[in-house]
């Protein structure tokens, strides 16, 4: 079911994220990492296509649910275990654009695999991000396993996994879902609903009207909440957090949203996309309509608005210049951790 | 006879055998609308709609599931696996069912499915887009592998696969589909499943391979020649079942043979090529039977270095070449 | 939801099976059915502990539901995907007494596998009965795929198909499920609840109330109900089949019932079920209220009830007899068929 | 010291693992109060509770991907695949995950797992409870296999299992479960995974095996004996990673070998064991590599005789040494 309370016109609109507990402070971080997310995405991208970085994965469109998602989480406590999409989530949880752009440049430095794997693919033991790849829907039963694990430890935490909803349909879902179902586990799905799965459109992935819907077959709350929203993400995350640390068991939050770039650097959305859809998609930017909603609500002003978006550039030119001209891994210590050593 | 790229070649085959029988269709990610993420596919859901080419949801396991049941019908579906790497969650339908339903029940049931699947790497793939999945398959009863090397191998090949009662996977190398053309045959043309092809004749030594390493393999011959060294080159073309005869002969022609793969070496094809040589032809041998193949680490990092330190290429095939011949 | 028809006792009782389209002389053969399924089974049963047959896996408890289920079916127009237990559904369509004890003891004329299957591997070209393996679930996404064929070649056909509750729980019954409701295939996916995996009781097995439950997420129907009335079942399944066979897509139908034997002639259950519950099943044994309630309505005597009962065993005798006495397959044998030949 | 079953080895070994360390837990269908359809987890639930002995949902993919974040985050799950044959849906949690996470993550993650099931046939199993699996991961860089043969290996390579650092699979021979005895070191008792183990010294042939097959391979051995042909024979324990010393050590000492496994022939272990020979010890052969396999049809019908026809035994083997012997 449709989140209502998402869907409505805020009646008063400086009072929304007040009402959830987060201070001003608090949602002008969450801007900038929504800012630092766009800026890292679309810096990739252009790099991309000057030919520099090989591959790059976007999450343009995708970065207020990604923040308001990790805002209900706590990267001390915390295990996050997403997918390739979710920049957003990774920078909260602790990794810098030094970090995400050693990646893309695939440098020895980078944190997440030392330039083994393609950018997207996060990883750090450090910040709680549990290495993942790239074949689909994999890291969820892993999920289901960190919650098990801190269970018998008895550690009180929350696993928190994402996935696009086309990957919703891989058998490793469903049987991740049903045992953390069965066994009340402090599991988070979260289903990025960016209705495409590269090319593939939303009525021939799936024939649920959410995939919310799938919740009540593994025994658990699922709720469908609009992902161009970061409150109303923050939201339906923080009681499913809540529902987890208190031993209620999982949830499934699912965030609609679009996806404003092709699939990856590698596809050209424009053999299945129509330029009105793309126009339309563009015309409602989860980050243009969060910073009007700071600005009415004067949490942010023009000035300081133009001040975090120069820190954020800022910041990303140092890093780029930093991860170009940082060094390859060397050839041969590719043989290195097969095993450990 | 025209001259064309090695990914065109498939996807003319693929039209020219859905136009000849409408039994057969397509299933796979992206196949439609997209025509594959490579372009395989491309133009089809246009011809021939989207009953026949469907773009199936995220799931493989599924796509080769549903797949075998349609081939159990008496259709010839024809399976796209995005990359091979994602064919591992199918993997239990794959060996569980699809290679076991005409034996399980004694010539009763068949599967007459084809599972097309990019392999390979060298294409800053990682580790996830790269990888020669073949030796997963090759050791299991009901199976047969194909893994063209040329174009018009591409097509003759994919018609026979198609037209085959049984299942095949077809492997197609991604960094071949738009580096090599060569001349494939107009209309009805099938290359036998299980017949090697000598790609080269030579006295000196011998070199067994397939897919990608074919032509580097080639191209490291001829240099060689030019040091004065010949080669006989095997391209297996079906890794399952081998072609031993071809492969015995062309051993014993030289007695001194390398085997190349692109894949990780322990437990690759080339172990069982070896075998076989270590049991008909030991006697033939003036050397020891060498391998080179791709390293036993996860086949292969997306930085530069590492992927090439991965990746055989002509100058290593030909260092090894230079070795065998100086034994 | 448990269809409410299936759990009130009928008013009138005589008029079940009018109300369904169902002649008296339909429901004495299912009758014959399911004693001849009980027969078979009790028999194999036996014979295992006699040290004459070295595997059974029994239905005993679950022939109500299966005969239930293909008695809406047509054995010349659908196809069958049956999982181990579905003794019932073959019989229905098909297999006779001669060949399940060929089966069983597994002779070269064991029309399934000509001795090369366990007993309950079931498949046959002639009668419609797809070939299937140990490997639970793998035969739905062939159900899936025989309904698709079929539709492009223009056959209106339904592909039913069945598992156990357990079952559910793998990748492959969500990927399949997905698959056909996106598609609106023709498949009935039937799911035989007898409240446990092996030894695993249902709570572990699942968080949902119903297996049924399931069916939003592919967006298609799901009911669940009483396995052990032949007559809800039928029900359930004959909707299923019209809106199948009219276009409307999948259903998924789930009967309630209970495993009155151990999992197979390996298992003990003494080891995880209690006594009394033991007790507990057997004192609704689906046959005796089927028995009942023919009796009852005046649609069978005690005399017709027993001859029908002496004319199975008979059956059932030659047939051991035949199969006991018949040839193996010649070892060598073992070598064909791994291709086309 | 004490006697004990194969099976009793492997329980007693599980559960002293699971006293000295809580970090340990058991995972798998019906390993709870059933307490295992084979009894191998019998009284473990009783003893360490319902959350360390979890009896999962029928779903391997998830037994063993759930698993495997749990050995992320730091426990020694022991998960356990009811047969051997069944763990064809959880292949990609394997391949992808388990045996890449360490390498991915450049170290810093790891997958610290260990995935037991029965295999093997000769149990009337039929297709789909008597496969053997180790080819089908023997050649994934990442992953290590042990194949004990004795309760004394049961026990040692368990322990080491459990505490490698890395993703083992353990293959457990169901023939063996209620067969086999020998004596069992009490207390800490670990076999070093990655070395093979001579259990005959001799002088005229080799034979290199394991599991089931080492006690068959070793009647044959005493059969032979008796015609005064005397054999090395080495028990591999370990297929992945081979111990290429002591085969080649073993090899180099007769000049002859052969090599049995249960598994299909092709692209088998048994492959790989020749490659390495035919590379390494080619010049102190004096008789072709023979491999003595099951056929390559899928392993194995029901009906006994077939069956039977699959199944290597002592007089098979013999068969085969003596054939090799007078080479
Ligand atoms: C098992 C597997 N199959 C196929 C792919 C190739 N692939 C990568 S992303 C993708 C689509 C994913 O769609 P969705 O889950 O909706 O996520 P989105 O990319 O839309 O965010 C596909 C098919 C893969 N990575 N893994
Ligand atoms: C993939 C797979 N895993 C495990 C098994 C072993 N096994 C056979 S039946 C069974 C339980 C099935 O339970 P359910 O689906 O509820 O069907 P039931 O036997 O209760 O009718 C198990 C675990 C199997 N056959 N296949
Ligand atoms: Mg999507
Ligand atoms: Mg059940």
């Amino acid at each position: 079911m449709m989140n209502a309370q998402s869907l409505e016109v805020p009646a008063m609109i400086a009072k929304r994220h007040d009402k959830l507990g987060l201070t001003d402070h608090d949602v002008v971080k969450m801007y900038h990492f929504m800012l630092k997310t766009r800026g890292l995405d679309d810096r990739m991208w252009l790099l991309n296509r000057a030919g520099k970085v090989p591959f790059v994965v976007s999450c343009k469109g995708q970065e207020a649910a990604q923040i308001g998602a990790a805002f209900a989480l706590n990267p001390v406590r915390d295990y996050v275990l997403p997918y390739y999409r979710d920049l957003g989530v990774v920078l909260v949880f602790g990794q810098t654009a030094k970090d995400v752009m050693l990646s893309a440049f695939a440098k020895q430095e980078d944190p997440n695999s030392g330039g083994r794997q393609m950018p997207g693919h996060f990883g750090s033991r450090e910040h709680h991000i549990v290495t993942g790849s790239s074949p689909v829907s994999t890291q969820i039963p892993h999920a289901v396993g960190i919650a098990l694990a801190a269970r018998m430890k008895g550690h009180n935490l929350v696993a928190y996994t994402s996935f696009g909803e086309g990957s919703s349909n891989q058998g490793d879902f469903h049987e991740a879902a049903n045992f953390a179902g069965v066994h009340r586990l402090p599991v988070v799905f979260f289903c990025e609903n960016n209705k495409y799965a590269i090319s593939v459109p939303l009525r021939k992935e799936l024939a649920c009207e959410h995939v919310s819907d799938r919740a009540v077959g593994y025994g658990f709350p699922g709720v469908t909440v609009d992902g161009n929203d970061p409150l109303a993400v923050y939201a339906a995350m923080k009681e499913a957090v809540a529902r987890a640390l208190d031993g209620q068991g999982p949830s499934l939050v699912e965030a609609m949203m679009d996806r404003m770039n092709p699939h990856s650097s590698d596809d050209d959305d424009r053999t299945y996309r129509s330029k009105d859809e793309l126009e339309e998609v563009k015309s409602h930017d989860p980050i243009l309509s969060f910073r009007d909603y700071l600005l009415d609500c004067g949490v942010l002003t023009e000035a300081s608005e133009k001040a975090l978006r120069e820190e954020v550039t800022v910041e990303i030119n140092v890093a780029t210049t930093y991860a170009e001209k940082a060094p390859y891994p060397h050839p041969e210590q590719a043989l290195r951790y097969v095993f450990a050593e | 006879m025209t001259v064309k790229l090695y990914i065109d070649s498939i996807h003319d085959a693929l039209q020219e055998e859905m136009r000849r029988d409408d039994g057969v269709f397509v299933v796979g990610e992206d196949v439609g609308v997209r025509g594959g993420v490579f372009r395989v596919t491309q133009g089809l859901i246009e011809e021939f709609g989207e009953a026949r080419v469907i773009d199936a949801p995220l799931a493989e396991s599924a796509i080769v599931g549903v797949a075998i049941g349609a081939a159990a019908y008496g259709l010839k579906p024809v399976a796209e696996i995005q990359f091979a790497d994602f064919i591992l969650p199918a993997v239990n339908q794959l060996i569980s069912e699809a290679a076991k339903m005409r034996y399980r029940s004694n010539n009763d049931w068949s599967c007459p499915l084809v599972v097309r699947a990019p392999y390979g790497g060298g294409v800053h793939g990682a580790l996830y887009h790269s990888q020669s999945l073949e030796a997963l398959f090759h050791h299991v009863p009901g199976l047969k592998i194909v893994m063209p090397a040329t174009a018009a191998d591409a097509k003759g090949l994919l018609l026979s696969a198609i037209r085959d009662p049984d299942p095949v996977l077809y492997f197609e190398h991604k960094a071949l589909y738009r580096w090599i053309k060569d001349e494939v045959p107009e209309g009805e043309y099938t290359v036998p499943i299980g017949k090697a092809r000598c790609v080269l004749e030579g006295d000196d030594i011998t070199v067994i391979t397939y897919g990608l390493m074919v032509h580097h393999a080639t191209e490291a011959a001829r240099e060689l020649e030019k040091e004065g060294i010949s080669t006989e080159l095997i391209d297996l073309r079906t890794v399952a079942p081998l072609d031993s005869e071809a492969i015995l002969a062309a051993v014993r022609k030289t007695g001194k043979v390398l085997i190349v793969h692109e894949d990780n070496k322990t437990g690759g094809v080339g172990a069982e090529v070896s075998a076989i040589i270590a049991e008909k032809a030991l006697f033939d041998l003036d050397a020891p039977i060498s391998r080179l193949c791709g390293p036993d680490i996860p086949a292969m990092p997306f930085n530069p270095p590492q992927e090439r330190f991965y990746m055989l290429n002509s100058e290593k095939i030909a260092q090894a070449m230079r070795q065998l011949a100086a034994f």
